[in-house]
């Protein structure tokens, strides 16, 4: 059924009991053409390409939990596409691209809301990199401007400009097209959009080994028995380096927390995405009211979702210092997604060591933004057992040449 | 020569004798800056029978072995800092000599000495209600069944780096911060002992 | 937030140290004959298990000794700490050289 | 104006002594010490207070505590607003000023009370079904949608109150004070244990005081006054009233939000700590939180009027309040039955609807006795009324309970009191990793398996019946404080207390309508966000299967009550919809904080001033009497630039660059890392540090070094002076010092412990003043006896020891500016007086302070490099030009990545110089270069890293980081900006004196 104004009417009159399943649940197959492990947005977005756009419909998507419940439904919804290095800006700009088209694409609202990205900088140092941010940015295309403090003032008035700070603001950097959307909304439209063009998902379904014959794979064993399959793709935020053990290999990664929390919903206030790097902190305001607020990781591995509470009391000296008004506000509650860091803050979407295996991982803090962009080159590599050029530069190649993409030093904050 | 200079406190700015205001007994807590001392950071092996030996015959005083300890002869006192690292506190004129009799005494031996008088600022604090202001910046468990006099150990206080040092069953406490967040740190002290009618006292 | 055991300090709050990431990785000492693959193996990779991890961490607002720590990274639970040069307590000791 | 008064005469824990008058949307009231807002409203008459989030239905009290879904107040105004205070938790004092939230123009009258009506378009999840027509119109309904959404205001202004936080250390920490969490107290604090009791309540005594039970045959709250008083005379036990326990952590820690000042006047609180949060780090943790009612999901269940029957009873005893006159109590389990017989006891006309039909005589005949009816088998329907109840439909129900039998019935009444059970308030149990069982009989979640040292007991544990709660509150007190070494030999006995036979709950989720067919959208679950069954089966049957699915697509419990009062019922209908069972269905993951919390206290003292440390030299009194402007460079305080009269920055940077290629100039080096490294095995240390050899520096000697990451890239860089023949000072970049400090000692120690170092950092004992310039050797020879400055005696790259100005000095000469040079050293403590001195001998050489802007501009004019800004972490010696640094003899780390296919391109970016065409233009840094200009994408070769004015070459210069710069000396490249492009040449990074003869001066 196509949801519109029109369908939600004429469903209102016999009382809503006729709406169907946005997706399917169907029994796994005994083999697919590709199986992809992880039922998060990048997942469901790489089994929706791969149908859409390669006509590779004998897909089923396999998540041990429940679909959209790692890092997709704990992140704080921020898109921006402003990215130092080529590569990544490319990467990102597409998916941002992708992102503006999509509630139509999949005929699911998923609130894209490009209210404009400030990064906040607060010594000379900051000030350099945003210049050559944004100068790189607007190179490439992408739409990006440096901001005086009288400007961020007038866009954000609630904020604390006052010279006489300990780190005051000395600039910003502006991405209007960037902006945050509905976390949740991405993978379900992502999900329906999928399922409608045949892709089998499966939920609560973990898989627990992955088979090889002669360093090609086979298929996965999982809770509800083996599958077959000719390809795999796992895109497991959070846990990629225990599905590559599986496989027989290690990867340069790390799991960690990364908290977000959010404030008690309150009537709008705050309109833009605010980031500060120097201060480790950013914000925006839900549809919904609600302050929506991020910060660092946990120095330390962890695949518990929930992380140690200094990092919360940091990132609220900050946050009230940039916004005295938020002081009285309250913290409604507060949480943890494990996310995969990279050593160069750079994702993974890459062929293996086993053949016919592919892995996109190593989003780091940055993967809800990439997700339609991160299926998409991903669904690509599948399909063609080779990358796109869009993810060329993101194989696991790059950490035996030396060729990193490092987005540590300025990419800003990397959220 | 050197005494035409006067060697200036991190907190000579502030004005604090002229706020030094203490008459025995008020308020819940009393600050006030430490006088000029020498400190040495000595590294040596703790165990080693040599070492030990030679730092005893200078100072009189055994390097402590037991963690978070500190002794003290006469005006010689000796904190342990870690396994290999401790703090030697004398009067400041004797620091010259002491650190050259500690570094003449360990030659050949794989030890050091280096002076950090000038590097840090020692704060005071006592009274009764010494622990509730600690509490507020510092996660170490001062209380008595923990801690005490002769205890020391380092960590933080709010944002910044101190070694503490309970010196009396008072109680009072030597706080050690770096001489460049001396202000910051009494700045915090001020503002945490306030609901304590915090006094300042005149350094000695 | 953690409770860690420093070897010599005791028990102390997670802010007064820092973790050094996987423990037991040794530095190679001819890496004129690796491979780049070889090398890279040592940089970056990294088995970041769920569960059992051994890693470094160091009292860095302490004693700022560098010690090791086996922890659940599920749970958290820090089922050992122990000094460098010492071997994990689970495992027998072997002669190869440990850090 | 006359006013309803619902106040009883007698009995309460207010103080009628103390009036309290407060104002409401408005309107003034009175009310007592000790009431809460929501207990003086209703002793004012007041049911209306406040509207839902999505219908803006008209709601009213629903609770007497933190679960209160409905009635959230916006308090204060201005800069001490606050938005979303549970009328329930507020303390009333005079002054206080609360108003009912999102309604416009008031609640009474509320424009958005439209959405009700169209609420049969606004199922769960519309939002994702439309809007999107036209593609581009989303953010203009959105502007709506935001507006509508929300709901109280943020404050008007900074926050003028103060938070702040402690930590607390304790063997047991008992979370609740009520009769369980008092007992554990109790047995634990009699060994000696340290013991921390909080509770969120002015006064201990837990949900008992609500009640009228006894305890030793007398009012319970003696038992609990006798309890406090024994607790406030042992030594190491603390009692914090007003504070609740939000999160529990890893290792037992959890963090205590304690309200100091909230329920004061305004007046009587300034200056005084309105919020303190504690961080308990505790040996063992008994939990006693209690247990939640739980609302019952029937037709119009949140109309205002309807409450929870234990609240209904809390207000007739605890605050003496007739919530009503004509009580309805709808329950499926005996406790709803002393709330009714206190009801009936205050006045109140009761009937009760008790959906079982098996019944305790007992019961039957404490009802008789008052002349309450029993509608046994029944349920209420529907209840009637719209901004308060005017009565309930009543029919009784079929055997199964899918339906009813005969005629329904109407019954007149003001109040409807429910009670759907007890769901134990496990959030703490959960935070800490525990995990949940699902008692089937009770329909209850419990704690299961313990994770951490603790002890659930009492309510929270499921544990209903007192007697046993008690002794399971005393037993873990001892088994805590035994776990912690304290024992008492002996015990105490437990109180007297009245055991009543309770026949069993019957779980009843939802009440069915009247007619079969009829939606279930005005039963709700979750009040604060208009969830009602409906929604719940719509989205089961969209394939919003899993709880969390559940949660997000319908929002029920993402309130500002986090679901206390919604979670279960709502798990429950969706394993009814989806006819599993709720153990298999799973309950979500219960989040910290407990309740939400004031982002000021969370960040406590760390704002204003103290937000961070400001570090400064010993010379920072002098440079801010001078008029510097500061930068800052990590917590430093730098001095900038020192303009003078009427001086723009670059007239006072030209002024300064000039003075020290001319004259002389000082600048404060004082905040540069310096670290000792002494031992036999020093050199080697360094030679595996460094990418250069230190084994043949000679003794009053100094070196540049440079550092880099195992991965080859440059990390820091500095000079070392060798001191003696194991002793070395080694500087670092002001920013990395203790960086490079500890990246030492995880070498040192970790990797390395065979060699014989100890590094110790020395970055805080000495000051610095460096002079540059071609008087800086006659300045300093005006200053010292015993150094022979002599070029030959004293060459560039040497150290010596001696007196300048008659302080003990060590004098280095090296130089960052390309001049003759001298660092001086001196104790901190001296180091306004050397700057004095330097300051006061130099004026007759025009002596000119200058800043890091002139300091970077002097470097670049030699090419010299700042580590974090012309390099990146990207940035090997090699793409610097720095090949005469990188020993190939020995191996150090970053050495083998140096190696790598990627790092030995030749196309790499590389460091160059750059002139622009016209000397006036200076390029901006962080400019990207490009060969041409194109369309877009621009092909970047490179980007500009340090770009300055130099007045001494008359030009701008760069530094620039470009693809293959060094095969491209000569070549012409552009940087475009935003309206323009700028041409410049790629030069050698150096423009000037290149063989750098000056400094040998």
């Amino acid at each position: 059924m196509r949801y519109s104004i029109l369908s939600l009417a004429r469903n209102a009159l016999t009382r809503h009991e006729h709406w169907p399943a946005a997706w399917r649940s169907p029994e796994p197959k005994q083999s697919y053409d590709v199986i992809i492990v992880g039922g998060g947005g990048h997942g469901l977005a790489t089994a929706y390409y791969l149908a859409a756009r390669h006509g590779v419909r004998n897909v089923a998507v396999l998540e041990k939990g429940w679909l959209g419940g790692g890092n997709t439904g704990r992140n704080t919804t921020i898109i921006r596409s402003n990215y130092l290095w080529d590569e990544s800006a490319h990467l990102y700009e597409h998916s941002l691209k992708l992102y503006e088209g999509l509630s139509r694409e999949l005929n699911f609202n998923i609130m894209l809301s490009q209210r404009g990205v400030l990064n906040l900088a607060h010594n000379l140092h900051d000030m350099r990199e945003l210049a050559r941010r944004v100068s790189a940015n607007r190179l490439n295309g992408i739409d990006s401007e440096v901001l005086t403090p009288a400007r961020i003032k007038a866009m954000v008035p609630i904020l604390n400009t006052s010279p006489k700070v300990r780190y005051p603001v000395l600039g910003a950097s502006l991405q209007r097209r960037g902006g945050v959307a509905r976390h949740d909304a991405v993978a379900w439209g992502f999900a329906r959009g999928a399922d409608a063009r045949g892709v089998d998902i499966i939920q609560n379904c973990e898989v627990t080994g992955i088979r090889q014959r002669d360093g090609v794979v086979e298929g996965v064993e999982t809770s509800r028995g083996y599958i077959q399959a000719r390809k795999v793709g796992v895109v497991v935020a959070g846990h990629a380096s225990v599905l590559a053990a599986m496989a027989g290999f290690r990867l340069p990664i790390d799991s960690h927390p990364l908290q977000a929390l959010v404030s008690e919903p309150i009537k709008p206030i705050h309109h833009s995405v605010v980031m500060s790097n120097a201060v480790h902190v950013y914000v925006s305001q839900s549809d919904k009211g609600e302050l929506v607020i991020g910060a660092g990781i946990d120095g330390y591995n962890s695949y518990a979702q929930h992380g140690s509470f200094p990092v919360i009391e940091d990132q609220m000296g900050a946050l009230v210092e940039l916004f005295p008004i938020f002081s009285r506000l309250k913290m409604l509650r507060h949480w943890a997604g494990i996310v995969d860091t990279c050593p160069d803050a750079s994702p993974i979407i890459s062929k293996t060591p086993v053949k016919h295996l592919y892995f996109n991982c190593g989003w780091g803090t940055g993967g809800f933004k990439a997700t339609p962009g991160s299926g998409w080159v991903f669904a690509h590599t599948i399909a063609h057992d080779a990358p796109h050029a869009l993810n060329a530069a993101f194989t696991l190649d790059r950490f035996t040449s030396g060729a990193l993409v490092d987005e540590h030093g300025a990419a800003a904050v990397a959220h | 020569m050197t005494e035409r200079y006067q060697r200036r406190s991190a907190l000579a700015h502030l004005g604090l004798e002229a706020r030094a205001s203490v008459v025995a007994g008020e308020g819940g807590v009393t600050l006030r800056e430490a006088p000029m001392r020498g400190l040495l950071v000595l590294r040596g092996d703790g165990g080693g029978k040599a070492f030990r030996s030679e730092v005893t015959a200078v100072l009189g005083i055994e390097p402590v072995v037991e963690p978070l300890t500190a002794a003290r002869r006469r005006d010689l006192s000796i904190l342990w800092l870690g396994p290999d690292e401790w703090l030697v506190i004398t009067p400041d004129r004797r620091r010259a000599r002491i650190e050259r009799m500690l570094r003449d005494a360990l030659v050949g031996q794989h030890a050091a000495v280096t002076d950090v008088s000038h590097g840090r600022t020692v704060l005071v604090l006592s009274g009764p209600d010494v622990l509730a202001v600690l509490a507020k910046g510092c996660s170490l468990d001062l209380h008595p069944r923990m801690f005490g006099p002769g205890r020391c150990a380092q960590s933080r206080l709010a944002k910044c780096q101190a070694l503490i040092h309970q010196t009396t069953d008072a109680p009072e406490f030597e706080i050690h911060v770096p001489r460049s967040f001396a202000q910051y740190a009494w700045m915090w002290l001020e503002d945490a002992g306030q609901e304590f009618d915090l006094r300042i006292a005149p350094a000695e | 937030m953690l409770l860690i055991e420093c070897p010599w300090c005791g028990f102390r709050e997670e802010s007064e140290f820092r973790c050094g990431g996987e423990a037991h990785i040794v530095r190679p000492l001819d890496s004129e004959s690796l491979s780049d693959a070889e090398w890279a193996d040592y940089l970056f990779m990294r088995t970041n298990p769920k569960g059992r991890h051994r890693e470094r961490w160091v009292h860095e607002h302490g004693c700022r000794r560098w010690f090791n720590v086996e922890r659940d990274t599920v749970t958290h639970e820090i089922l050992a700490v122990y000094r460098m040069g010492e071997h994990p307590p689970a495992e027998p000791a072997t002669g190869g050289r440990r850090r | 104006m006359t006013r309803a008064d619902f106040r009883l005469s007698v009995g309460g824990r207010i103080d009628r002594d103390r009036l309290v008058g407060f104002s409401f949307d408005g309107e003034r009231y009175s009310g007592f010490a000790g009431d809460t807002l929501a207990s003086a409203l209703l002793a004012n008459g007041v049911r209306l207070v406040g509207r839902s989030f999505k219908y803006h239905r008209p709601r009213g009290v629903v609770t007497d505590g933190v679960e209160e879904p409905n009635a959230l107040v916006q308090l204060g105004a201005g800069a001490i607003g606050e938005p979303n205070a549970r009328a329930t938790q507020v303390e009333i004092h005079d002054g206080l000023t609360a108003a009912s939230q999102n309604r416009w123009p008031n609640v009474r009258f509320d424009v958005g009370a439209v959405n009700g009506h169209l609420s049969a378009l606004l199922p769960a999840g519309f939002y994702y079904k439309t809007f999107m027509w036209p593609g581009k119109w989303w953010m203009k309904y959105e502007y709506f949608i935001r507006r509508a959404a929300g709901l109280g205001r943020a404050p008007t202004g900074p926050d003028p109150e103060i938070y702040d936080k402690s930590w607390a250390h304790c063997d047991v920490l008992v979370v609740g004070a009520g009769p369980t969490g008092l007992t554990a107290a109790h047995a634990a604090g009699r060994t000696g244990a340290r013991v921390l009791v909080v509770d969120e309540r002015p006064e201990p005594g837990g949900h008992l005081l609500g009640t009228r039970r006894t305890i030793n045959d007398a009012p319970a709250g003696e038992w609990v006054s006798a309890m406090v008083s024994e607790l406030a005379d042992m030594d190491e036990v603390r009692i914090l009233s007003r504070a609740t326990a939000l999160g529990y952590y890893d290792h037992n820690s959890l963090t205590v939000l304690e309200r100091r000042t909230d329920h004061l006047p305004y007046g009587e609180r300034g200056g005084r700590v309105r919020q303190r949060l504690w961080k308990v780090r505790a040996k063992q943790v008994v939990l006693a939180t209690g247990a939640h009612e739980r609302p019952l999901v029937f037709r119009n269940n949140d109309r205002p009027g309807v409450m929870l029957a234990s609240a209904a009873q809390s207000y007739v005893n605890r605050y003496a309040v007739r919530p009503g006159t004509a009580a309805v109590v709808f329950t499926n389990n005996d406790s709803a039955y002393d709330p009714a017989l206190d009801l009936a006891d205050a006045g109140l006309r009761v009937t009760v609807v008790d959906v079982r039909t098996e019944l305790s005589d007992l019961r039957r005949a404490q009802l008789r006795r008052r002349g309450i009816e029993l509608l046994a088998g029944h349920a209420i329907i529907s209840v009637r009324g719209a901004k308060a109840v005017t009565g309930v439909s009543v029919a009784s129900l079929t055997a199964a309970a899918t339906g009813y039998t005969g005629t329904s019935r109407r019954i007149r009444c003001d109040l409807v009191c429910m009670s759907g059970g007890w769901n134990p308030a496990i959030h703490l149990f959960s935070q800490s990793g525990g995990r949940l069982a699902f008692d089937e009989a009770r329909g209850v979640f419990v704690p299961g398996e313990v994770r951490q040292a603790q002890f659930s007991v009492g309510g929270c544990n499921g544990t209903g019946v007192l007697a046993f709660a008690l002794s399971e509150g005393r037993e873990a007190g001892k088994s805590a404080a035994a776990a912690c070494g304290f024992r008492m030999r002996g015990g105490t006995a437990l109180p007297r207390v009245d055991v009543v036979e309770e026949v069993p709950i019957r779980l009843f989720w939802t009440v069915p309508p009247r007619h079969p067919d009829r939606r279930l959208d005005k039963h709700f679950v979750d009040f604060q966000n208009d969830v009602t069954a409906a929604d719940i089966a719509l989205a089961a049957r969209e394939g919003y299967r899993s709880v969390e699915h559940l949660k997000r697509y319908t929002t029920t419990g993402m309130g500002t009550d986090q679901g206390k009062t919604s979670n279960v019922n709502a798990l429950a209908i969706l394993s009814e919809t989806l006819g599993a069972d709720i153990a298999a269905t799973g309950t979500t993951t219960f989040r910290p904080p407990y309740t939400p919390v004031t982002f000021g206290a969370l960040a406590g003292r760390d704002v204003g001033e103290l937000s961070d440390p400001v570090r400064t030299t010993p010379m920072h009194r002098w440079h801010v009497q001078q008029g510097a402007t500061f930068e800052d460079v990590g917590q430093w305080k730098r001095p900038w630039y020192y303009p003078r009269d009427g001086e723009s920055m670059r007239e006072a940077v030209d002024r300064e660059c000039l003075a020290a290629r001319n004259a002389v100039g000082i600048l404060d080096a004082s905040t540069l890392g310096k670290i000792d490294v002494q031992g036999p095995d020093a050199a080697e240390f360094l030679d595996r540090i460094y990418t250069n050899g230190w084994k043949r520096l000679e003794v009053g000697r100094c070196r540049y070094g440079l550092m880099c990451t195992e991965d080859g890239m440059v990390f820091d860089d500095g000079v070392t002076l060798r001191l003696g023949d194991h002793h070395y000072l080694v500087h670092t970049t002001s920013g990395n010092a203790a960086r490079v400090l500890g990246w030492m000692e995880e070498w040192l120690q970790t990797e390395w412990p065979e060699l014989r170092v100890y590094c110790t950092s020395v970055t805080e004992q000495t000051a610095t003043a460096s002079i540059s310039g071609p008087f800086a050797r006659r300045l300093l020879a005006a200053l010292t006896t015993d150094i022979d400055l002599d070029r030959d005696a004293f060459p560039f790259m040497h150290w010596r020891d001696g007196h300048v100005a008659g302080l003990p000095a060590r004098v280095a000469r090296v130089s960052f500016t390309g001049e003759s040079s001298f660092e001086v050293s001196v104790p901190a403590g001296y180091g306004l007086s050397l700057w004095t001195a330097l300051m006061h001998a130099g004026q007759r050489y025009g002596i000119t302070p200058y800043g890091t802007e002139a300091m970077h501009v002097l470097r670049a004019e030699r090419g010299f490099i700042i580590a974090g800004q012309d390099t990146d972490g990207t940035v090997t010696p090699i793409d610097l030009g720095m090949e005469w640094i990188v020993s190939r003899r020995k191996d150090f780390i970053g050495r083998r990545s140096l190696d790598r296919a990627d790092t030995v391109r030749d196309d790499r970016k590389q460091l160059v110089g750059l002139l622009t065409e016209r000397s006036e233009d200076v390029l901006p840094e962080g400019g990207q270069i490009v060969e041409r200009v194109t369309a877009l994408p621009m092909r970047m070769i490179g980007h500009v890293t340090s770009s300055y004015y130099s007045a001494n070459l008359g030009h701008s210069i760069a530094l620039a980081l470009v693809r293959g710069g060094r095969s491209r000396h000569g070549e012409q490249v552009m940087v475009p900006l935003e309206r323009s492009v700028m041409s410049a040449r790629i030069t050698e990074p150096g423009f000037f004196d290149p063989e750098g003869a000056r400094a040998h001066d």
